[in-house]
């Protein structure tokens, strides 16, 4: 180990993250992950702990991804990628399946974001209020439909901004919409309280964890 | 293992509260959820409000239900059949409460309470008793009335299929009110004619995949028979 | 032929009704008919002039009545009729039924009434304010969401009242839908200048008509 | 005899008008009625507004009506694509006009238009910029704005196997928007890869019923490939 106090700890991996959400799953559950880093979550997931994985154009049921020369060519996740589909799996058209979403029967959304505030609101659509063409897909209708919506998400910037603040500063996609935040360097809670802390990569320090983040910290009560 | 396949009625019937709003499925004699019917009259929820086409027929099912004092509220279409005598004595003696939805509106309320709707606006019951009291608005040209979302927190169903996962198909005009019971309950039980493997439902054939299911009873009882 | 100008002329019998409403129904109309008489219509359009008959339970492609000893017993209509499926028949839920009612995509529904009034009201659901249970069943849906709306009833009430009237007493299932009426004295178009008579049945006088309907009755311009 | 299947490309894209909304289905390149996009193309009818999930990808399809400057404005909910330097360049210069809607309201929009609902309340959207200017309302203690259908002149859908009557079914991811196309739109094109007898689709997987169906073209070009 370095002797350096601020350096002295490790950040979790993307690999480590998505397991760390998908460790929190219960089987059973019925889950949507966004584009990016939340749909590796999938991949951590064993088959035998029943995860039911939906995607917003009509598949329920989701499997890994298929092997290269057993790819089906109609079937493709909301991020365009050949997926297979388990055993159980269904199909519905786009309006059944935001009704999934919007009905408040997915039990689950794991989004990226571009930044979360203390109260929970999220943006993760647009970086400007002038962005030219910005693409909003499905995101606003699963932070505003899922039971819970998690963040998996870089803990700041690449330029080292906080991205855990007390207001957004980009265009929102939902109000108080976010319940647990997951980073490369900790588990956050979003509480009447604000941010609370469940668990942070191996060495960090509280304090330098709040020095990363623009919104007050809290441990568990 | 995800398994919502229940082994017993008493399964199938846990944690049903007083006060619930039931959602019944069928349509006429077709895709109705008899079997559960008589497990909620076995369970003994109270002052219930059911939202179902009909009012009952004869002393059996929904009827006994209500003639056995449990009924608070009928939300149907047409409160009428073959035999209505026990919602009609009921209803004359002021001990049931109705509520008269057209059949359409009755089908896209609970449509809309699975869908994330919470009202709409619509075209049937305009300028008529059903539009009292409702809000009105004049959309393109044309005069609609706002409707709102009809959840249940118990929606009983009559499936011909289904799987562990609580994916569903139906028979011809068993599925009816089906799929959108389904949909508009908070806890959605299921009686079905055929169990089947994991895998055996084609995925585009699935009608109600198993998101909006909890619990499936095997009750393969066959056809059924009149009304 | 009797002397009497009043007797002397002969009411169209319901099969007679239900042939005059099945031949003015074109080819490849999707038709509805209500519970009563003008379920009979299907009767009398053949097989090989393909109109498509819709039942609110969500069947699409009604056929004939089944024969005795070929009943499918999950096969009925909104009637609760047993029923058969033609070739090309689909099913499908009470939401989408009703969607192709409300959404206007039903060319055409013939329902009976109590009464019509002359700017097109209906009324054929309850006939009293203050009726005990009254059922509507899919009545307004299906008046205030087919393309047109045409009624087949009699002519006036058992004890001769007149049905044809400037203003419905009973209820109304729909305002301003009727487009035509069909009786067993005549077939009547619902314009803008009110009822006008397109046909007669043999040897009746339009005085006479007139006579037996409360609104006015205009000759075709 | 009901024959809805058009023998040319002349006949599936006869009396298209200008100034039309069109609603096109499809995800990504799966269900995407290409061949009917180009005939459109070819048709010629221009000032139009087209509503689809994305807004095109490379110089084909959707990005070539747009690049002939042929499309007035798009509604869409994502209109980024692995090449979208058409609608970028039209839209940077202002010679396009973008109404950017939420996934699921755009789907929830064109089933209300094809279910006779005019508008409806959703929460997706609320407190974002999508609300500004719309309509809010509190129901039951959550906020809702109100969404209006979205009304296609003209639906182009692709579909698995279709017969006469105009009955559809689709493959897998090839479902999305189309059902919900063909329910909105005046006039639905279909283009299908199967053709089947009248009888031999089951009625029960039966997913578009041909009311909601105008003109079929027999179109077997095989699997989409690439995005």
């Amino acid at each position: 180990m370095s002797g350096s106090a601020v350096a002295d700890f490790k950040p979790f991996s993307r690999t480590q993250m998505a397991l760390r959400v998908a460790n929190d799953i219960p089987e059973g559950w019925y889950v949507n992950l966004g584009i990016g880093i939340p749909t590796a979550v999938a991949d951590h997931v064993p088959l035998d702990r029943e995860v039911i994985f939906h995607s917003e154009n009509g598949v329920l049921g989701m499997g890994p991804a298929p092997e290269k020369d057993k790819i089906e060519p109609w079937l493709i996740n909301a991020g365009k990628q050949y997926i297979t589909l388990r055993p159980g799996g269904s199909m519905c058209h786009h309006a059944d399946s935001f009704s999934m979403i919007r009905g408040g029967h997915l039990d689950l959304c794991v989004l990226g974001a571009f930044q979360v505030a203390d109260n929970g609101d999220i943006a993760n659509w647009a970086t400007s209020e002038n962005d030219t063409a910005p693409a909003v897909g499905g995101a606003m209708d699963l932070a505003a439909g899922a039971k819970r919506l998690w963040v998996l998400m870089e803990h700041t910037t690449k330029d080292g901004s906080p991205k855990l603040v007390t207001k957004c500063t980009y265009p929102l996609t939902a109000p108080a919409a976010v319940k647990r935040v997951y980073t490369n360097l900790a588990t956050i809670d979003v509480t009447e309280r604000g941010f609370v802390v469940l668990s942070m990569a191996p060495g960090l320090t509280f304090e330098n964890l709040q020095a990363k983040t623009e919104a007050k910290l809290h441990l568990p009560a | 293992m995800i398994n919502k396949i229940v082994q017993s009625m008493a399964d199938a019937m846990a944690d049903i509260k007083d006060g619930s709003t039931v959602l019944l499925a069928g349509f006429g004699a077709v895709g109705q959820p008899n079997v559960l019917i008589d497990g909620l009259i076995e369970q003994g929820a109270k002052d219930l409000t059911v939202a179902c086409n009909n009012a009952g027929t004869g002393h059996i099912g929904l009827a006994r239900l209500m003639e056995l004092g449990r009924v608070r509220k009928i939300v149907c279409s047409f409160p009428r059949s073959s035999d209505p005598v026990v919602f009609e004595t009921l209803y004359r003696a002021g001990k049931i409460e109705l509520e008269i939805v057209p059949q359409g509106t009755l089908a896209e309320r609970m449509r809309a309470a699975g869908a994330g709707v919470p009202a709409f606006f619509t075209a049937t019951g305009v300028g008529t008793k059903m539009a009292v009291g409702k809000e009105h608005r004049e959309i393109e040209g044309r005069t609609y009335i706002l409707e709102n979302a009809l959840y249940g927190d118990l929606g009983l169903v009559e499936a011909w299929e289904a799987d562990r996962w609580g994916n569903l198909t139906y028979k011809l005009a068993g599925r009816n009110f089906n799929p959108i019971v389904a949909m508009a309950s908070k806890l959605t039980v299921v009686q079905t004619q055929h169990v089947r493997e994991l895998g055996d439902i084609d995925p585009d054939h699935i009608v109600t995949p198993g998101i909006f299911v909890d619990r499936v009873l095997h009750v393969p009882y066959g056809d059924p028979s009149g009304f």
